[in-house]
């Protein structure tokens, strides 16, 4: 090729150029995308770009009320972490406690007020303004108000305490009304009973674990659910091998085993609803042996006659062998406790076994004493909370109120009636009577999805208030509840909301709430009690305490509680210490199993559901996520031809509902159980029909005692169905096969 | 009939030169973009001047990078503190006014990274700075710049390179800039 | 010439180093360890680890850098539950570090068994060798919703697809704890200055962490403990987790 | 120039005759071209050991100590310890070095191959297509001194099927 | 066989040349339907998982590696019989090779080229594959010699350059038979590959010995490449592959499914390229004989390795063997013991070994219990290591299984391709055979 044509030239060029352009498109495409570097207009003072800051603040996803220091980077939210100023929990948090960031950053949230525009329960709604929503609703609270029909105003919140419990309380009586009610499924209502009835006082002592050398818990799953399971957990730890050689005892009695049974060294299983009689049975082996040498000793030897070993085995189911011994131990090993909680709360005899539980410490005489129990100081500021929790039949009698239109306006805040109510309480059908159903709430949850208005409120992360854990530590504390970060969406906290109302309505609700932030409100009340606590009037100092509270997140008094000496029960006391049978509703031979539904660690009681590093965590006990699942005995099912994902009815009386089996090897063959917390119909992408909720079949049992909801006293039948799927799991194989992965530990048994 | 390779290659000659012209192509069009089109000098919102700023009014780095020498990030300067000083300064100045339209719409300036690291890169200002590394080691001479231009390539060979030279503590170790 | 010869006898010894700068290591107490998986969403939290989704989990897919394993022994009604956190052991003869053809993992002069995420090219050939299956791999690009990515953390990345991840001890807060310590004008991390998000979280302490070089840190004497055990010590991958086995419950 | 003869034979014996006699005669620039090898007429050729075994075995020498020496290089350039290992660690660094060995070896052979044989063939020479089919080609080269006259007609004598008078230079 | 009439020179070239030459329609609705299932089967679904990720696949956090490296075993283990066979026999100068080392070889370049896609496919960021190659790259890093994944690299790559050396090498003389008997573009691209050979004598003298050397190196080679693709296995600790015995095992395992490869494609060679006169049951007869050899030495290790797990009474391997045995995938354990160890023993027969259909049916039914053989290796012993809790299950995706037939269909189409390029059955090797060309008898 000589000479280039004219025709070659022109390949060449063009050959050139297309290579030109695909090198230029290639160099353009390996490019990084612009990135920008933007400034803040005005840099806030204690603003550093990669150095995260840390708030203490107060964790709200459970009533425990752990202090948790939220760490923040460029004004987001990165990381919970407990506080470890705080006496509850000491800088440790669980699971739920962690995930609060999912809370915060909840893609479900809801962004702005709403309006139902629909049907009620259609799920339809506009947008509206803060507003058109505070104007809407301050004018209807208003005319109730100048119609002096301010008793018609109903507001039900769910365990909020603190100053902001105070802020409803003082919004509703400027309304006229008394009508302020908690409802919180998980409240210990037979526990307050019970401790009423042994120790006079309406409270929770504090259970000194930490020192205890053996804890004999009936049911109780303090180390999951019960009560403040961040700080028990601290307490185990500290039992096991916190104190050198000295490695106390644990022992679990419950039907199923829990998270906490898992962990005990024995793990015992009674017939369902049992376990008072049980521990009236241990109470007779004390006795009987000289383990109690009280001036009432009569009065008590009178009381556990009737629960010899022999009577109490055959109806609890535990050998007399293991009652004797179970009583000697615990009489040996001391100081000891004995905890109630978990399923023995959920029977009709409630009060009265977790009565005839505390009389084991009474018994033991561990009231008072490092290892047993101890009695709390006053709060630092009075707590009402407790009184205003209202239990099943309470919440039958505002039933009935909504149901006879007596029932205006009902607000509700933080709880869930509609899921966690048995459908049996005819909640949603008695919403028929309230013509304005108003939801604060950050979520849509089940209630919310049937308000006629919902104003959206911060969730804790955002909002100011305080809180002093119940029950508490032994000494009096109180905690600031700060905001740390930004609002999210266009929400506003609840103290807010309820001030502007005040305003909005007038008379003189702005005369009892003058302020108009949460944040003022909370300092003038805090400062109350810093005066109240200083000598002299030194007001000046106030900022600075107000300061280093919040610097630290809580606050506490170096006071504990005078011991009380409990010389003797009255007679009137002792003789009401009696355990008869649980009751159950169906009849046994059509309803075979007794059906324990129990809170999970992950969703609590249906809470949690929403939050997807909660549905991600595998459930302690069987690694199942994502879904929800009846739980039997192999035995039972091998005799049932039933397999693992066999989809199983589960019938009561009360209703049906379906979810899949799951062989658990540490629950009785005459009962199932089923976890709380999945079967939402509302309630954000994560929880939305997932699973079923077992409340749904519960029957309206109430405790004998008190008329709490009796939840673990329904009979079920389960039947097999056609349908089987996989339960999602993590687990492979849940046995060691032999290989040495837990180090030769042998079975103890 | 020939039996010789060259006269058989001769017949592809002409697709061949045509493909190596294409490969030639490419090589410049991609050399072209990357220096031509470079993204290490790119136009800035508001065409800032370092020399007139530090060699002209020999303004210190750290006064406006206020966090080099504190935190991770060097950071720029917040516009209000642009405006600390132009409220009176130059007030007239095109450039200055742009700002001063930020500064009232109170809008961040969306100014172009330069020196930009990947994103599984952990990179402290802090602990550079404190190490008595000068800005101009890595920046190279941005008090001379009108605008601002890359001078290090930013990818992994060339830090590694300078941490071997310094001999830093575990400079070589993946894990003391990988995240 | 004799600098020469040091050289390449440090070349040609195993394992390379002389001494570690610092030695991390852990302690897990089971006796203390409740499985109430508070460690898990810590870890989850802390590392950016995905929300991967129903379906993925029914595909076994997740990602937990830490899990709790779970094992039944005995039968009802003599059964009892055991638990045993599962991390990576960062062993200091990791059976995973060397099949990497890339050297994504190695072994660096903490004694941590370093994941590079940006370096993994995706063989897994790291997860088939590590005994403890505690790597795991990005089967997709997880996305996050929105504005759920906003708790992500700055100081770790987000894995894409293709990419193996695993426990790192939390390098970030190492990282972090190195730095103050210089800032400090310190040579060295107190003990107990650094706590990966497990350990910090864990509501029984059942978990130590620390160096293991320093003999009076809490870990050096936690590892003395005669509980002390090693997972599939038999492999001798020399891994730097030492459970302490649950204790026998006779009071 | 002088011209080449080349000579077709369809006998594999007649063909080896013909440059047998052609070498015993003087002719010294004889190439055989065969349809397959052929041991006979390689020693006509005088062809023995080819240096091709040179190459091989330098090549793989080179290869094994290079690929030894990429693997150290590699593991020393940016140190990265593994598994409790070595850095320069026998074992594998003898299994890349093994591979290397072949691999190399393998490309000297090749590269031996070619520069013995003269292939491929840049010029175009004396050929003829039957040749690969099934005839037997030999092709004479003359010298100055030499005549072309007898070796044609040591070949035609021998049976050659056809003789060409070809232009192209062996 | 007594009506066998020897042919001549030309009709070797005729008969030859005419596969190569003469295309017909058959040729091509075959080729389109490999060709359109290697697309939509292989490479679009590879398309789709490297969009999605590697997600795409059945594997999952208990079996990080499924069919993707057990197809890559198959197909590198396919690849085992042609060049070493051809290599091996033809230093021992065996002269039956001559017919069929061509397109032998061609199995080892085409199935080890699909095992190298198998490669790339199990990769999660395939497109940093360069990575594992000493290249330089903009870290600065260079790749982890210490890592048996490395020694895979470097063992594929020098098979596949040696391999494909070895066949080019041994077929240029037959590229200049094609150069002579075409014209025009074909002509001039024959006579770049064959780079002007005349058949000379100094030509054939450095061919034979470049060539033997090229066996020579070739030998060692591929005993070595299965040994380490083996090493991918036995170096990690998985019970049931921490095995000394698995690079014999692999390497025993690849030649027999390699042999039986290459009974089904002379099968297919013979019946669709009409090469009776060449392909014959000599050859037939002699591949029969090592596949019973094969069978034995096969069936010999597994036996061992169910011995010294049983054996060795430690809890993993047992396990391991156990689930392998009485496992989910037991049926698939039975057939391939049946396949493999059971059914080859037919072959003892003279009439079985001499019947082309029958041969081709058991040398299909081998390669089937082969492909068995690697899926069980990592679908029984990978999901089921050391920690009971982490055991899992693997079952292939739709992605994973369509990738597989795809695999199949791709070799399939690079053998059409190949047969159109290159004669299938060495011409001058096959001559050399015959008897010579002699005025004197």
């Amino acid at each position: 090729m000589n000479k280039i044509s004219r025709r070659d030239f022109l390949k060449f060029i063009g050959a050139g150029s297309i290579g030109a352009g695909a090198g230029l498109l290639y160099g353009k495409s390996t490019k990084k995308t612009v990135e920008l570097l933007l400034p803040q207009v005005i840099p806030p003072e204690d603003y550093s770009p990669g150095i995260a800051t840390w708030y203490n603040t107060i964790c709200q996803q459970c009533g425990a009320g752990c202090g948790i220091s939220v760490r923040t980077r460029e004004g987001r939210a990165k990381k919970i972490e407990g506080n470890s100023n705080h006496p509850v929990n000491q800088g440790r948090l669980c699971a739920m406690g962690q995930a609060g960031l999912n809370a915060l950053y909840n893609p479900d949230r809801i962004k702005s007020p709403l309006k139902r525009t629909g049907e009620r329960g259609n799920n339809s709604f506009t947008e509206i303004s803060w507003d058109e929503a505070l104007t809407t609703l301050g004018s209807r609270l208003g005319n109730l108000k100048i119609q002096k029909h301010g008793d018609s105003v109903y507001l039900l919140t769910g365990g909020v305490r603190g100053h902001i419990d105070k802020l409803f309380a003082t919004f509703m009586e400027a309304m006229g009304s008394d009508n302020y009610f908690h409802y919180d499924f998980t409240h210990p209502f037979a526990l307050y009973e019970a401790n009423r009835i042994i120790f006079g006082e309406e409270i929770i002592p504090y259970y000194d674990i930490n020192n205890a050398n053996y804890v004999l818990s009936f049911g109780a799953d303090y180390l999951g659910t019960w009560i403040s399971p961040v700080h028990y957990s601290l307490a185990y730890g500290h039992l096991r091998q916190g104190r050198g050689n000295q490695r106390g005892k644990c022992v679990q009695i419950e039907p199923r085993m829990s998270l906490t049974g898992a962990n005990a060294d024995e793990w015992i299983t009674c017939l369902p609803g049992t376990e008072g009689l049980l521990a009236m049975g241990l109470a007779h082996v004390i006795m009987n042996d000289g383990g109690y040498t009280g001036s009432d000793q009569n009065e008590w030897m009178q009381a556990v006659t009737p629960y010899s070993p022999s009577v109490v085995s055959r109806q609890t189911g535990v050998e007399v062998r293991d009652i004797t011994r179970l009583a000697h131990e615990f009489m040996k090993h001391q100081p000891g406790l004995a905890i109630g909680g978990g399923h023995t709360e959920g029977n009709t005899n409630a009060v009265a076994s977790l009565t005839a539980i505390n009389a084991l410490n009474y018994l033991s005489g561990n009231l008072g004493k490092p290892g047993g129990i101890i009695f709390n100081p006053e709060p630092a500021f009075p707590n009402m909370s407790i009184k205003r929790q209202a239990n099943y039949t309470q919440m039958l009698e505002l039933i009935t109120a909504m149901t006879n239109k007596g029932v205006d306006i009902l607000l509700v805040h933080n709880t869930n009636p509609v899921f966690n109510l048995p459908p049996a309480a005819k909640f949603i059908e008695a919403l028929h009577g309230v013509p304005l159903l108003v939801s604060l709430s950050s979520f849509m949850d089940e209630t919310t999805a049937l308000a006629d208005l919902v104003l959206p409120t911060h969730t804790y992360l955002e909002a100011w208030g305080d809180d002093i854990p119940e029950p508490g530590v032994g000494f009096p504390i109180a905690s600031i509840s700060q905001p740390v970060v930004k609002p999210v969406y266009n929400t506003q906290s609840i103290g807010d909301i309820i001030l502007a109302l005040a305003h909005q309505i007038g008379g003189e609700l702005p005369v009892a709430l003058p302020w108009t932030q949460t944040e003022d409100y909370l300092k003038d009340s805090w400062k109350k009690i810093y005066q109240e606590r200083t000598p002299v009037d030194a007001t000046a100092g106030f900022d600075d305490f107000w300061k280093a509270a919040l610097m630290s997140g809580v606050w506490g008094e170096n006071k504990t509680r005078p011991l009380i000496k409990f010389d003797r029960l009255s007679n009137n006391q002792i003789q009401k210490i009696h355990v008869s049978q649980p009751s159950f509703a169906g009849d046994e031979k059509d309803y075979p199993f007794v059906l324990l539904p129990y809170l999970t660690q992950t969703f609590y009681d249906g809470r949690g559901a929403n939050l997807p590093w909660l549905q991600e965590l595998p459930d302690p006990m069987t690694s199942i996520v994502y879904s929800s699942w009846v739980e039997l005995n192999p035995k039972t099912a091998n005799r049932l031809g039933i397999s693992e994902g066999d989809v199983l009815e589960v019938q009561s009386i009360a209703g049906t509902i379906r979810a899949p089996a799951f062989l658990y090897p540490a629950i009785r063959p005459d009962v199932i159980a089923m976890p709380i917390g999945q079967g939402h119909s509302h309630y954000g992408r994560y929880a939305q029909n997932r699973g079923v909720n077992p409340m749904t079949i519960l029957a309206p049992e109430v405790d004998d005692t008190n008329g709490a909801l009796a939840w673990s006293a329904t009979r079920v039948r389960i039947t097999k169905t056609e349908e089987r799927i996989r339960i999602i799991k993590t687990d492979g194989v849940t046995r060691t096969l032999g290989r040495q992965i837990l180090g030769n530990n042998s079975v103890h048994t | 009939m020939s039996i010789s390779v060259r006269d058989a290659l001769g017949t592809f000659k002409k697709p061949a030169v045509i493909s190596i012209i294409g490969l030639i192509g490419f090589i410049i069009g991609y050399v072209i973009d990357v220096t031509v089109f470079s993204d290490a000098s790119p136009v800035q919102p508001i065409n800032f001047s370092h020399r007139m700023h530090v060699s002209k009014n020999s303004i210190p780095c750290l006064h406006c990078h206020v966090y080099a020498d504190k935190t991770p990030s060097a950071g720029v300067p917040g516009v209000s503190k642009c405006m600390g000083c132009h409220k009176v300064i130059a007030t007239e100045h095109p450039e200055i006014q742009k700002l001063a339209t930020y500064w009232e719409k109170r809008e961040p300036i969306p100014w172009i990274k330069v020196h930009d690291v990947p994103d599984f890169v952990y990179f402290t200002h802090k602990r550079h700075v404190l190490a008595g590394l000068a800005c101009q080691e890595c920046h190279g001479p941005v008090e001379n710049m009108d605008r601002v231009t890359r001078v290090s390539s930013l990818k992994m060979p060339w830090c590694v390179d300078c941490h071997t030279k310094k001999q830093v503590e575990n400079g070589r170790d993946c894990w003391t800039c990988h995240k | 010439m004799g600098k020469m010869r040091d050289k390449l006898k440090q070349y040609l010894k195993p394992g390379y180093y002389e001494k570690y700068d610092y030695h991390w290591g852990m302690t897990i107490d089971l006796d203390r360890c409740t499985g109430c998986e508070a460690c898990v969403v810590a870890c989850q939290a802390e590392n950016n680890l995905p929300i991967v989704g129903e379906k993925r989990f029914k595909e076994r897919r997740e990602i937990k850098w830490l899990r709790v394993e779970r094992y039944w022994e005995g039968e009802y009604p003599n059964i009892k539950l055991r638990f045993i956190p599962m991390l990576c052991q960062h062993c200091d003869q990791a059976p995973c570090e060397t099949p990497c053809p890339v050297a994504a993992t190695y072994h660096n002069q903490d004694g941590l068994n370093t994941q590079i995420y940006n370096r993994c090219i995706g063989t897994r050939t790291c997860a088939v060798y590590c005994p403890y299956e505690v790597r795991y791999f990005n089967w997709f690009t997880y996305k996050w919703d929105e504005p759920l990515e906003q708790q992500l953390n700055p100081d770790v990345t987000v894995r894409e697809k293709g990419v193996m991840e695993k426990c790192t001890f939390c390098i970030q807060r190492i990282r972090q704890a190195k730095d103050h310590a210089k800032d400090d004008g310190r040579r060295r991390v107190r003990d107990g200055e650094v706590t990966p998000a497990c350990v910090q979280s864990c509501p029984t302490k059942a978990m130590v962490f620390g160096d293991l070089n320093d003999p009076n840190s809490r870990v050096s004497k936690m590892y003395k403990n005669p509980r002390g055990y090693k997972v599939l010590e038999e492999l001798n991958t020399l891994p730097k987790i030492v459970y302490l086995k649950k204790a026998d419950s006779d009071v | 120039m002088a011209k080449n003869i080349m000579a077709l034979f369809q006998y594999q014996d007649d063909f080896l005759n013909a440059a047998r006699k052609l070498k015993a005669s003087g002719f010294d620039r004889i190439s055989l071209m065969t349809p397959i090898p052929m041991h006979d007429a390689e020693k006509i050729a005088g062809l023995d050991k080819s240096p091709v075994r040179r190459f091989s075995l330098i090549g793989a020498i080179l290869g094994g100590l290079s690929g030894f020496a990429m693997a150290t290089a590699c593991a020393l350039v940016f140190i990265l310890p593994t598994g409790g290992r070595a850095i320069i660690t026998f074992p594998p660094f003898l299994v890349i070095s093994y591979e290397m060995t072949i691999l190399i070896g393998v490309l000297s052979t090749l590269l031996g191959f070619h520069i013995v044989s003269g292939l491929p063939a840049w010029r175009d020479k004396p050929y003829r297509m039957e040749t690969s089919i099934d005839r037997f080609s030999l092709v004479v080269g003359f010298d100055p001194d030499d005549d072309p006259a007898l070796a044609e007609k040591i070949m035609r004598d021998a049976g050659a099927e056809k003789i060409i008078q070809v232009e192209k230079p062996e | 066989m007594s009506d066998y009439r020897e042919p001549t020179y030309a009709e070797v070239n005729r008969d030859i040349l005419r596969t190569l030459l003469e295309t017909g329609s058959r040729y091509w609705i075959v080729f389109g339907i490999t060709a359109t299932i290697a697309i939509v089967c292989f490479y679009i679904p590879w398309i789709y998982q490297w969009h999605v990720g590697l997600g795409a696949s059945g594997q999952s956090r208990s079996d990080v590696w499924g069919t993707y490296l057990s197809n890559f075993i198959f197909w590198i283990g396919l690849s085992h019989s042609g060049t070493l066979l051809s290599a091996v026999l033809h230093i021992t100068r065996s002269g039956w090779r001559k017919a069929i080392y061509r397109s032998a070889e061609a199995m080892t370049l085409f199935s080890l080229m699909t095992a190298a896609f198998f490669v790339l496919i199990h990769l999660g960021r395939v497109w940093f594959v360069h990575w594992s190659v000493p290249v330089p790259n903009q870290m600065g890093l260079w790749p982890n010699f210490r890592s048996p994944l490395l020694f895979d690299v470097m063992a594929i790559t020098t098979y596949l350059t040696a391999s494909s050396i070895f066949i080019y090498m041994g077929s240029v003389p037959d590229y200049a038979a094609v150069r002579d008997a075409s014209t025009g573009l074909r002509r001039r691209l024959y006579t770049i590959f064959s780079f002007g050979w005349r058949g000379t004598a100094r030509e054939w003298h450095t061919l034979g010995w470049a060539y033997t050397f090229f066996a020579v190196f070739v030998i060692p080679l591929a005993v070595s490449v299965h040994s380490i693709v083996s090493w991918d296995f036995a170096m990690s600790l998985v019970p049931g592959l921490h095995h000394t015995i698995f690079a014999p095992y692999f390497v025993c395992g690849a030649i027999y499914s390699g042999t039986a490869g290459i009974v089904t494609v002379m099968y297919l060679l013979r019946r669709c390229l009409n090469l009776e006169r060449y392909i014959r049951e000599i050859h037939l007869d002699n591949l029969g004989k090592l596949l019973i050899a094969l069978s034995l030495i096969w069936a010999y290790i597994n036996i061992l390795e169910l011995f010294t797990g049983w054996y060795s009474g430690s809890s993993f391997q047992y396990e391991a063997l156990t689930y392998k045995l009485f496992g989910y995938y037991a049926p698939l354990y039975w057939e391939m013991i049946l396949f493999c160890a059971f059914i080859p023993q037919l072959i003892f027969w003279k009439k079985i070994r001499s019947s082309w259909n029958i041969m081709f049916v058991i040398s299909i039914l081998i390669n089937i219990g082969m492909l068995t053989e690697r899926f069980l290796i990592v679908s029984t012993s990978l999901p089921r290591k050391f920690l009971p809790n982490a055991f899992g299950f693997y079952f292939p995706s739709l992605v994973e299984i369509s990738i597989t037939i795809g695999s199949f269909a791709l070799f399939a189409t690079l053998f059409l391709i190949f047969i159109k390029w290159t004669p299938c059955v060495s011409i001058y090797e096959v001559k050399e055979t015959l008897k010579p060309l002699r005025r004197v008898e």
